[in-house]
């Protein structure tokens, strides 16, 4: 019992959330209450969440700007589809199901890897174009494909798994990625991480290895991808490339801004917010009126980011705020954190926004590729 | 001879990325923002010089008023949208022109409906000669960028001006301590980057007469890797990095195994290029102070 | 340790409100139906909108003008058109929603990618749909699947039967190589086309606007087929004029049609421009041009294209449908579900019905859910 | 006798045409307090620079306790014993106090703990994170920041900043801790406080120490022997009080 008490329960809420959730879902699912529609958006809230938590890491922990990440997600959706297609028949169901996540997984965190190579030498914005065209590359050579392989232009008709059940993996691989993500963080490794986002120069001449510690965070950021492309695949009927453009990418980044980068939970409930937004504006708008769909969603995008983001409206955010809001109506509770113990891993994992933007008049920032500096003489 | 035909078509190709690049290498190497909203501006403008030609059959007339109505919105896109987040974090900026980007797009299609429309500006012609065959427009597309990029970058260099934006692009703060108003050189850069534009939005009209509301997006980012290969902030990087992309993608087209891949090759070869000169062609290596 | 388990109850049921939870599952949502209801998925934004919008605007002229002569005996049709902006994921939730409002019967989807998602789901509820320009191969694939288009394979066939016809020794080939249907229509055209006529291949991708390179590669050909939409089609044309032959022909399918609207003159074109298709958006006689007369009146000739003309035959069909099995004594109620629907109109389908329209006449389907209907070479300017 | 730390040998670097540093040759013992000054510009920073890994240099070479450490890496250096801090100063601003010297301590052996331990959470993650911060603890108790080790380090006065720098170089468990500019932007009472630890770092832990400084009372209170660069030659090598009076030193930093 005395363990417990010391047991940090903010760190493993989410995953209790995320765990409530699914079970809530399973028996509703069970009893034949929820109906496969509702299966369909969780499986897509599952995957929106495995992705903009994976992305966090690399552009919220690592400081990279990356806008390939659904190139990463295509090359699991791809594989990992055509791998549960093949072996399906030959193992059965549930041994395609973790082979082809697996493979999936893994392949796209090779080529992570590969992607993660060039992070060693460029920075911000020549980065970012280099994982953009990554992502069309990929995109361009399944497209290409041949109808045998993975069905070209046509699509990839993929695997089929029982929805009751799907749904539930879905999340389980959300509990998955948030536990390696956020061990991974909130560790010395995290730490290390951090300092190179917030540092490069000082993080290696503490003796940080730099290029290991890029090349992990890239390759576990795709491996998840990955994952979360074969439950795309999973998930619909069939998969076809144009889906995974850069445009998709920059979705998922949309997630990872608006969520606060640097915050998993924010991501979570950014991704979550944005699939449902999406799916309502989709079903509700209709006819004549669906023009007024990117209208609402690119107003309410352009809203959100300068109430979050602009420096003048600080004092404004910290008055009208969704923490405020409910406070209101709780007594206060002063906090209890006596040392460091209770809160070492505060900062990194939330990074205010406006910490992040006073580093643009600073000597460095991760997301300026090149800030001015004399040579040395 | 058939070499110098494709080269022909990359010159006609990589023409128009230059001219898009020109405009979207100022914006981005001064306000250093990622603008995914610049090709739906230059969309914007096209859809204005239908309006024009519509009203006033004069296409001299509506391309001045689309040049006049990319600078007003420009500005105000600036204004509404960029500035506010001045000082945050690059990313929200960038997915504040992802938002514009959206709504210029949807509002696009709202006014004018989904359909394509055919836009003839002028029809110029073409020129023979010993069996080559050049569409007037190319040469005028070419002449016309060198013309911006050398007007351009004298302008930067010379005036006033033009030498406070390389003092905003190398520090903002430095910029703003040395007395030179920020908000005002960046206002001056969208409205000529929204200026370029429209410029853009004519060239491709003369040579691609469809109109349509995502007339801008693929071309935003291939002028985004011109701008990169280039080398970001310069100019005439600008303009040899959209000629290169335009070559490669003549050759990729005429080699048929490849041509489907065309896009992928573009994208190797700006692969290549970062990972050979990781600042871009014609990019200047900064060193941070240590 | 408290608040932390209010913090998850709260989240919990804010998913479940948020996911509007309607606890009826397996309910019969056409029980409070006083409209027939028919439902649609287009691209009705984005890059493929003009032919969503064609769907949308067509299939609402047919319901309204059956409405007005008094619908089915007197019960009225609904139209719902959801919008998926040709992108497959989106057409779950679209359909989902159109079953919630009462669909009974549908247009699938109006472009191929997002009707082979469309297929599946349908086939599960068993909803009829007769799609009006969904031409994949694999649309029909089931039972409750019909096209009003012709397929692109067999539009590829019958195009190279054609072309063999005129004993050509060599023609160019331009088309969409990441396009399911230009691709689709290309492989069946190329198997088919006879082996002595040399080909010259090349394609473009995406939305390029510039084909001076794919032009000269195809300079010398005299014959030219094109397989692609109608809007990189005009670009071709204009940028291709003085470099192709004044004389040669530019030859496509349905894609084609459209065309009318883009150029206000065709003579600006030198070359012949032709066409197999369905439907002609210069028709000048028939039902296919007092429909180009209603709907130009209506929407003007901006979206006037093979894709509206098709889903107004297909709403036509499917309540001619539904007329014929009520004279021959099935029970068609205003509440009828989708399944039930399905059945009867498998049956008419399958059982020799068959429509005359806008897109042809007598048209009747094969067992495999393909149109059958005369495609006509439409030559929509001569050269000049 | 004791043994020699650091030795360079013509150690120099050109950017383009200009040598920065040229023909450098410093020889700095075990425990030894060495400093480094000259005028601005003079390539202080620049040898910093190439001792460290930063740059590399294009002649001569330069040793650690006898290994050659020409061209490695920053990495590499610093975990061959080797820590700097940086004149203008480089924290990692968004991380707390004691997180910063956490940092510091990762390469050390008795803190390893690998990437699978750490997502798999096992014991042993556990265990290195609590010794970890222990010794964190221990290490800013040495530079006065114990106080402070739940501050977020961008809130810190300049002063502690710079104490804390060299917590976190300290943190890396150097042989040769080399600070530039340590006291620059303090008060004379930190610049004595500063004193004191250095001293003490030196006398308690047995590190080597090689500084950059402005401050000749700093200098010449502190270090034993000094070497005074110029236009990146080295004038004079000595103890302070004799080569700070050096007139060759006195003309280059009055000029003329």
């Amino acid at each position: 019992m005395e363990k417990l008490k010391n047991v940090k329960w903010n760190h493993y809420l989410n995953y209790i959330v995320v765990a409530a959730v699914t079970l809530v879902f399973a028996i509703l699912s069970l009893t034949g209450v929820i109906e496969s529609s509702d299966k369909y958006l969780l499986e897509k809230v599952a995957i929106a969440i495995t992705l903009a938590v994976s992305l966090s890491m690399v552009v919220g922990f690592l400081g990279e700007l990356s806008l390939g990440h659904a190139g990463f997600m295509c090359i699991g959706a791809y594989l990992g589809g055509k791998t549960a297609v093949i072996l399906e028949p030959v193992i059965g169901e549930w041994p395609a199901l973790i082979v082809s996540l697996l493979v999936g997984g893994i392949v796209a965190a090779v080529f992570g890897m590969i992607i993660g190579l060039p992070a060693l030498r460029l920075r911000g914005d020549y980065l970012a174009i280099v994982t953009l065209a990554f992502g069309e590359i990929v995109r361009s050579v399944f497209m290409n494909s041949s109808k045998e392989s993975f069905g070209g232009s046509l699509g990839l008709d993929t695997p089929r798994f029982d929805k009751d059940i799907l749904f539930v993996i879905a999340f389980v691989m959300v509990l998955a990625t948030l536990a390696v993500t956020q061990n991974l963080i909130r560790s010395k490794h995290g730490r290390a991480i951090t300092a190179i986002r917030d540092n490069e120069i000082a993080a290696r001449a503490t003796g940080i290895d730099v290029t290991k510690y890029k090349l992990l965070v890239f390759t576990v950021s795709s491996f998840f991808a990955g994952i979360a492309g074969v439950l795309y695949s999973y998930s619909n009927f069939t998969v076809q490339s144009t889906k995974f453009s850069y445009n998709y990418s920059i979705e998922i980044l949309v997630m990872v801004v608006l969520g606060g980068m640097g915050s998993i939970n924010g991501a979570i409930i950014a991704a979550t917010l944005i699939t449902f937004l999406d799916v309502e504006l989709q079903t509700i708008l209709t006819g004549n009126l669906a023009v007024l769909q990117d209208l609402i969603y690119a107003l309410i995008l352009i809203v959100l980011v300068i109430y979050n983001n602009a420096p003048a409206l600080k004092n404004f955010r910290e008055k009208y705020n969704l923490k405020a809001f409910i406070n209101k109506f709780r007594p206060h509770v002063p906090s209890k954190h006596k040392d460091d113990e209770a809160k070492w891993d505060r900062v990194p994992t939330k990074i205010k926004m406006d910490e992040v933007l006073s580093v643009d008049f600073q000597t460095t920032s991760p997301y300026t590729p090149d800030k001015p500096g004399k040579e040395e003489k | 001879m058939e070499f110098i035909e494709t080269l022909i078509n990359g010159l006609s190709i990589g023409s128009t990325y230059a001219m898009i690049a020109l405009g979207y290498t100022m914006v981005y190497g001064i306000a250093k923002m990622l603008n995914f909203a610049h090709g739906d501006i230059i969309m914007v403008g096209g859809y204005m010089i239908y309006v024009g030609l519509t009203i006033s059959g004069n296409p001299v007339i509506s391309f001045i008023a689309a040049v006049l109505s990319c600078i007003i919105l420009g500005i105000t896109i600036e204004k509404i949208a960029y500035r506010p987040l001045r000082g945050a974090s690059p990313l929200a900026v960038l997915i504040t022109a992802i938002g514009v980007s959206y709504l210029l797009q949807s509002s696009a299609q709202m006014i004018f409906g989904s359909a394509p429309k055919m836009v003839t500006v002028a029809d110029l012609g073409s020129i023979s000669f010993s069996g080559l065959t050049i569409p007037v427009y190319v040469l005028v597309t070419l002449a016309c960028s060198v013309v911006i990029m050398t007007a351009l970058t004298l302008f930067v260099k010379y005036t006033r001006t033009g030498r406070a934006m390389i003092a905003v692009s190398e520090d903002k703060g430095a910029a703003q301590l040395m007395g030179i108003n920020v908000n005002r050189i960046i206002m001056i850069t969208f409205a000529i980057g929204s200026g370029l534009a429209a410029f853009a939005g004519l060239f491709m009209l003369m040579k691609s007469p469809s109109l349509s509301n995502t007339l801008g997006a693929m071309p935003g980012i291939k002028a985004f890797t011109s701008a990169v290969i280039g080398g970001v902030g310069s100019i005439p990087g600008a303009m040899l990095g959209g000629i290169l992309m335009g070559v490669v993608e003549a050759i990729s087209l005429k080699i048929p195994p490849i041509a489907p891949y065309t896009d992928a090759i573009e994208f190797i070869i700006l692969i290549i290029i970062l990972l050979v000169k990781p600042t871009g062609i014609l990019g200047k290596k900064r060193r941070e102070k240590v | 340790m408290k608040s932390n388990v209010k913090k998850v109850i709260a989240a919990v049921m804010a998913l479940v409100m948020m996911l509007g939870l309607t606890a009826c599952s397996g309910a019969n949502y056409t029980e409070n139906n006083t409209e027939f209801v028919i439902g649609v998925s287009g691209p009705l934004t984005g890059g493929a909108a003009v032919y969503g919008v064609a769907v949308q605007n067509s299939a609402q002229m047919a319901v309204d003008e059956i409405n007005a002569n008094g619908g089915l005996n007197g019960v009225m049709f609904k139209f719902i058109a959801t919008d998926d902006t040709n992108d497959a994921t989106k057409v779950t939730a679209n359909y989902a929603s159109m079953l919630e409002g009462g669909m009974q019967v549908s247009l699938g989807c109006v472009t191929t990618a997002p009707g082979l998602e469309f297929k599946q789901l349908s086939v599960e509820d068993n909803v009829f749909f007769l799609t009006p320009s969904a031409s994949g191969d694999k649309i029909p694939e089931f039972d409750n699947g019909y096209q009003m288009c012709f397929a692109d394979g067999n539009q590829g066939k019958v195009a190279a039967e054609y072309v063999n016809s005129l004993g050509l020794s060599e023609i160019g080939i331009f088309y969409k190589s990441d396009d399911a249907y230009s691709n689709g229509i290309f492989e069946q055209f190329k198997e088919n086309l006879d082996p002595s006529i040399a080909t010259v291949e090349t394609v473009f991708t995406g939305d390029a606007s510039d084909f001076s390179s794919q032009i000269s590669t195809l300079k010398n050909c005299t014959f030219i087929f094109m397989p692609i939409y109608y809007q990189p089609a005009s670009i071709f044309m204009t940028q291709a004029k003085g470099i192709i032959a004044d004389n040669a022909v530019y030859y496509g399918c349905d894609g084609f049609d459209g065309l009318a609207g883009q150029f206000e003159d065709f003579s600006v074109i030198p070359q012949e421009i032709s066409m197999l298709s369905h439907f002609d958006s210069n028709a000048t006689e028939g039902m296919a041009a007092e429909y180009i007369a209603k709907y130009t009146e209506k929407f003007g000739t901006d979206t006037l294209n093979q894709f509206g003309a098709s889903a107004y035959d297909c709403v036509y069909a499917i309540y001619y449908a539904m007329e014929e099995a009520i004279a021959e004594g099935e029970a068609i109620d205003v509440t009828i579900s989708a399944s039930d629907l399905c059945e009867i109109l498998k049956a008419q389908f399958q059982g020799g019905f068959s429509y005359s329209g806008v897109t042809g006449e007598n048209i009747t389907w094969d067992e495999n859910g393909y149109v059958a209907k005369i495609a006509v070479k439409y030559t929509l300017k001569e050269a000049n | 006798m004791s043994k020699i730390v650091l030795k360079t040998e013509n150690l120099g670097i050109s950017f383009g045409g200009l040598k920065a540093v040229q023909n450098l040759n410093v020889e700095i013992k075990e425990g030894q307090l060495y400093g480094l000054v000259g005028p601005n510009g003079a390539g202080k920073t620049t040898v910093f620079n190439m001792i460290t890994g930063v740059y590399k240099p294009t002649t001569g070479k330069f040793w650690l306790d006898g290994e050659d450490l020409t061209g490695k890496g920053q990495e590499t250096i610093n975990h061959k014993g080797i820590a700097r801090t940086f004149q203008n100063i480089r924290l990692f601003n968004n991380m707390t106090v004691i997180r910063n010297v956490m940092v510091g301590l990762h390469n050390q052996p008795e803190f390893s703990c690998g990437v699978i331990a750490s997502v798999l959470r096992l014991p042993k993650h556990f265990k290195t994170e609590r010794a970890m911060r222990d010794r964190a603890k221990e290490i800013l108790d040495i530079v006065g920041l114990l106080d402070e080790r739940n501050n977020l380090s961008c809130n810190l006065p300049y002063g502690k900043q710079r104490k804390l720098e060299i917590a976190r170089a300290l943190a890396t468990n150097p042989k040769l801790l080399c600070l530039d500019e340590p006291a620059a932007g303090m008060n004379p009472h930190e610049t004595e406080d500063l004193m004191k630890i250095v001293r003490r770092i030196r006398d308690e832990y047995n590190i080597t120490i090689l500084l950059i400084e402005h401050d000749m009372k700093f200098v010449s209170g502190l270090c034993d022997e000094i070497t005074v660069l110029n236009f990146g030659t080295s004038l004079v090598q000595g103890p302070p009080e004799v080569a700070l009076n050096d007139p060759e030193v006195i003309k280059a930093y009055i000029g003329g």
